[in-house]
């Protein structure tokens, strides 16, 4: 019997070892991904420089898919999701920053696809995903930020933000509406944009009332 | 080998029983039916109380377009309503036909949640075009009077309650709701009516439910708040002007 | 100004409801009895089960002087639980009679823990007179024929299999008295009788009791092992022998 | 954006269905692996018809191993870790069952692989696998059973089956001793074993100092 | 010894009437107090008939008395501690409702003497008390309601209500700051009370920036 | 306001001071009565003295009566039942002291009354009490320290104590039958009695079948 | 061996002493530092006299000092981690009023080794210290009171206060982003200051659209 | 600002430093003493060679030292009680082994000072120590591993151990009935001995009923 436990215990040094593999590269994805979002937040007080800032939160990306290819290499095929758990709030963390810093940029909503493709690159095809439920995740976290970056642009004396956020918070939240919700988290998230709506609608309330800008022609 | 078979709310037959050399001798013979015909119409009756609950919430978010509409789409908006709850009503009648001659509370709880529902629905409907409480009589009447063949349906005082439970969180929405369009007169209305139940309660379900109301009302107290606040800074006419521009209902 | 009653399971009668300046208007007419019939009924039911509890209680202890007992003891034990037995089934017609046109499983809580409770009795007395299981039939047959107007009292598949599950527990003590009366054969009929309950079960309820029942037949197993190892470092008749002179049966 | 909305919902539906497919098969899974735990309690009864019981204990296996080849069939590749969580606990108890039943009749403890290959047969290729722990996991719970049935093959006067436990258990302690546990709720579980030892040493000591097997010679 | 038992068995029977007798009387101290406590909630939804609906609430009080008074007759000499879990819940109602309603018709805080004369009467004379934790405890559920209170008298146009909550809740926290709590339970209640003192503040800031109340001088 | 808190920091102050009066008294009570039951502890490997150690136990007792006399002057009249927990366990210890003591010695049930007197003594008038409960409890706690005596009474050859406790604890199983418990904890403890009677018996039943002693006659 | 067990007694007995010499130090620090810490609370009220306040409250640190190295002499020499948690809260307090007092006054972020300085003083060369951890934690309970303090500034019609407010929270928020935080407590504390800010610019938003400040140059 | 955070940052790292040293000798420690106590159980099976096996469990206390040594040249002087949570339960193990096996060869307690020389080494001059509670800890243990000793013994037909190990035990039980002992979990314990007692007097009792052991003369 005592080999049948040797050999149990040769199992458990290689499944360890995996993860002490593991362990380095998703300390460094916690990393940057955390950075990224800690660059995201400085919008609020540089409502002039917002491009740059975006460019230079998505400026970790190529850093981060290279620990992401890394790491997808030292998992054994077919077992990403048994250690998927390590590093999925990483990955809501850059949804988020994509989400954000694209419609900043570019307005228009990033693709799962293409955050995927710029994220994962070829882990991808080493079996390593974005669920969808991540991304639905990421996506509902942003109306809160844009709330408040309604707000801070109006102290900034920047007039035309808060409409543009007005119309793009309107379309996630019809958006999420067209979706047969069954997640619960993700239902509640949902039913807060509800809140930042409406906080969003009052500042473009106050700026129209004033006069700071046209009645919106919708 | 006899098998004991399981009754009440257990569905699957069990595993035989010969342990130690001892067979358990156990039959039914005294139930007018058969364990199987009972969970047949087990089953039934919770198909049918989904199919309600999810027509129910499709009426209640009909009826949530009516307080932004014009007078005609409001019309539009009510003949709709009154056809989906005449269609509702058909569940009821094969409810009432699968109980006929069988034990009502036997089956309470696989129908029980289907009722509610309906119940807040049509609370709602009541509200909106009467500003009245319907009450449980009316609601069952309702039911009987479109059947062709004059079943009753029967309403626990409970169920009733219950419903009242849910209705009040649509009428917080429908404050937030006309909050948004600037619609004071209303608002105030709707918070004089949402109602407190009584707070000596010793029912667990209720008791639950009424704090998730009281929860909901002070939340309702707080936008209502928020609106007056802002009123009393602008003149009222620019609000209304606004509201009518972009107002969008928040309903659910 | 009026009031709203709650229903099912509340027995009190509810504050007013006028908050908000909105009274209330809920009124309940289409029920054949008033709340207040059915708080009766209930409060009826719920001391006739107490009562039903308390005798079979008090026969399962008359009962377990029995094994003990010479032949003709015996059979003034049993004659008496007979008769016991007998006093206990006119609850039952008092039931049968409240419950007459009215909906069973409405009560069925308020009643329950008294039937479950007589059948763990009458399983006893049956498995102690003839060692074999009482079926659900002959439970309810025996009540109905002691019933002057021949009424039938339903029992549930659920309430028996409960009894069931309490009258190991019972069987149980039966086994460590039989071990404390030096009768080795007793206790291996009985512990060849102690059924086990299928294992795959989904009903709470009785899965909770499974549990127990599963401890206490550990303990028996570990009560019959300690008896049969000293029994083999002594005679066997010395064991008996002792067993007549002080032997206690430890019932309860 | 409602396009991209649009695409969100048809792969919700993709994931719902692989979930409806599966659930079927796991609740028949679910009843044979209670039902073979359940046939195995008859043993403490029964001492002598052992191997029976362990038989038709056993008998159900074919039919677990058609239900599981099933359930891999119906899981996208890759995805298997994603779902195991529904199956695992039925898997303990057939690792449960098989460990106890090949050591009454064969005298050894079954391996891993030998499990996985009658239990899982093709359903190992479709990527489904028993997990090293859950394996240590099912052997952890048989000292308990035998505990158990020490005390009741004295009972049946059967003297010998005792010291067989006593041996077993004492190897499968000394065998967990060797591994270098991590996970908690194993630990735990090893810990108890200690008891159950304790419980057949007391079945041994009480049977020895009557005499009732021969005063062993170290 | 059986003489020793059967003397133990009436003590029981004596014990068991006590308690028997108290349970319709605690029963009705229950409903009266929850009754009370209902009515004050009317006061959100009208704000204008407080005085009214304080009245009707301490209308119930001499009932109350009444059933206090019956139930100290009913416990032995000396034993009032023993039951007075029994009627503590309610009393802690009772004396929110005493200090809401008092402080809303009178503008004071009124004493604990004051509530144990009028609620208790004579059964203070029997050894029945309201301890002061009680009493405090009354008190901290007070500045709950009163920020409610003061966001539901904005909404009815009452611009000085906010003012005089603000400064009695005011008042109140820096009471408790004077106190050695050492019961956890109210110090974590006393620790609510920021929060309540942060949303009047609120309200306060909220119709003094829109200039609805006289900028104050300090 | 300010002085309405002031007083209530009075009134805790004083009852502060009653439990800090309370305190060294209690710690002394435990530290007796811990005492004394570890005194009694001594019987099982001394079975020749128990008499002696029987009486250095209660040998504490007037010291112990001092403190209780002490503890009831510091505690303000009416007010014993809102301290009792803090003495509750302490009295256990001392019931089941004097119940197995006095039996040990005089081989009779000593009375509540009794342990009342001589523990509490001047205390007694001042409003403490032993509840009939705790009575019970000690009692209950008797059989298990028989049980063990039993065994170490023939280790030491005595074949004698053996059939007195048997007796005994008889006779109480027999009595606490009489009594219509409610209470859980105490039918619980009931219970048990049955185990430690059936170990009792097992002892008498070893003896009497190696003529050690005569069968006894009942 | 009783003789080991004596010695073991000795050993208990002295660290006993240890431990009650520290109580009554204990309860001094915690009272004092509750009273600094109340003393604060008072700014919100008095908006106008907030740099008396502060030296209200730090004026009790020299007795603070006092009794901590009274303290640390009472303690054996490396033993001061030992005990540590029983002044730790009380440090988090000091460290609170400090940090937040220090700012008011002269608007700059305290040190740690002044506030070691100031509070410990000669007690550092004992052994005492406070740990980097705690500071941390101080700081992070600043900006909640901060922005409650926001809110009365502009109640008050101190519309300056709020902008000093939101650069230096601005700051804080910043400064600890470019920590590696890896204390799950401070993190979680860290994040709540995102709310505090929010709120802050919230205020800052509502005065800079009425123009009740100039609008600001970026 | 940002440079008092950049020194926060930096102290964090040493002290983060100091953690990732210490780690790999913690995990040796922990090896090594659960390899000693699982040494220890195999005294059961081996009732014959005890001696052997304690030696083997005590020939790993060298390579202990050094661990134990090197972790304390690792530890910033002054803050070995900061970090001792790591290593306290290794250090209860230890305690265990060293009681148990010297009792076993030399029939004496063991010493603190003696288990500290031993096990620590030069590590005490740096600071460390064994606790007296952990000491206190390690003896409780002892006699529930000797209470199953003695039942293996019995079935090894060694009938002199048992007489042995109920005088031993005996002696711990009357030396902890002279502690004041205040710790909770340290009394829970040792009232746990009371059982392991029960068990070793009735092994007696059934060797010397059975005439396998001289009747005791007291
Ligand atoms: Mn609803
Ligand atoms: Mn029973």
């Amino acid at each position: 019997m005592e080999e049948a436990f040797s050999k149990c215990n040769e199992i458990m040094e290689a499944e360890s070892k995996v993860r002490e593999d593991m362990k380095p590269l998703i300390k460094e994805i916690e990393r940057i991904s955390r950075s990224m979002s800690a660059t995201m937040q400085q919008i609020h007080g540089k409502i002039s420089q917002i491009e740059e800032i975006c460019d230079k939160a998505l400026s970790q990306v190529p850093e981060l898919q290279t620990n992401f290819v890394q790491l997808s290499n030292s998992i054994p095929k077919g077992m990403q999701y048994k250690y998927q758990m390590s590093w999925k709030h990483s990955l809501g963390q850059v949804v988020f920053v994509f989400v954000l810093s694209e419609w900043l940029k570019n307005n228009h909503l990033v693709k799962l696809e293409t955050i995927t493709e710029r994220v994962l690159g070829a882990a991808r095809d080493n079996g390593l995903s974005i669920e969808l439920e991540d991304y639905l995740f990421g996506i509902c976290s942003v109306p809160n930020e844009l709330s408040r970056l309604c707000v801070n642009s109006v102290t900034a004396s920047n007039y035309t933000l808060p409409l543009r956020i007005s119309q793009f918070v309107g379309e996630i939240y019809a958006g999420f509406r067209l979706l047969n919700l069954k997640n619960d988290g993700l239902r509640k998230k949902y039913d807060g944009i509800k809140y930042d709506m409406k906080k969003i609608e009052e500042v473009v309330y106050d700026i129209s009332i004033r006069k700071l800008i046209p009645v919106p022609q919708q | 080998m006899a098998t004991i078979e399981r009754g009440e709310g257990v569905n699957e037959v069990a595993d035989e029983v010969d342990i130690r050399g001892v067979h358990l001798q156990v039959r039914y013979t005294s139930y007018p039916d058969s364990q199987q015909e009972q969970n047949d119409r087990r089953e039934r009756l919770i198909k049918l109380s989904r199919d309600t609950t999810i027509a129910s919430k499709r009426l209640i978010f009909l009826l949530h377009r009516f307080p932004s509409s014009s007078e005609s789409e409001g019309e539009d908006i009510m003949t709709e309503a009154q056809s989906q709850m005449q269609s509702i009503h058909a569940n009821f009648h094969s409810m009432s036909a699968d109980l006929m001659n069988h034990d009502y509370y036997k089956y309470h709880r696989a129908f029980s949640p289907g009722v509610q529902e309906y119940l807040e629905a049509v609370l709602f409907k009541e509200y909106l075009q009467t500003k009245t409480l319907l009450t449980l009589e009316k609601a069952q009447s309702d039911i009987k009077e479109s059947d062709a063949e004059g079943r009753e349906f029967i309403i626990t005082h409970m169920d009733y309650l219950l419903g009242i439970a849910d209705f009040t969180g649509e009428l917080m929405r429908l404050c937030i709701n006309s909050v948004a369009l600037g619609q004071h007169e209303e608002v105030d209305l709707h918070l004089k009516f949402l109602p407190f139940l009584p707070m000596s309660i010793n029912d667990r379900e209720l008791g639950k439910k009424y704090e998730v109301m009281k929860q909901s009302l002070i939340k309702v107290e707080n936008v209502v708040f928020n609106v007056t606040v802002r009123g009393t800074e602008y003149p009222k006419e620019m609000i209304l002007d606004r509201a009518n521009d972009d107002g969008q209902p928040m309903e659910e």
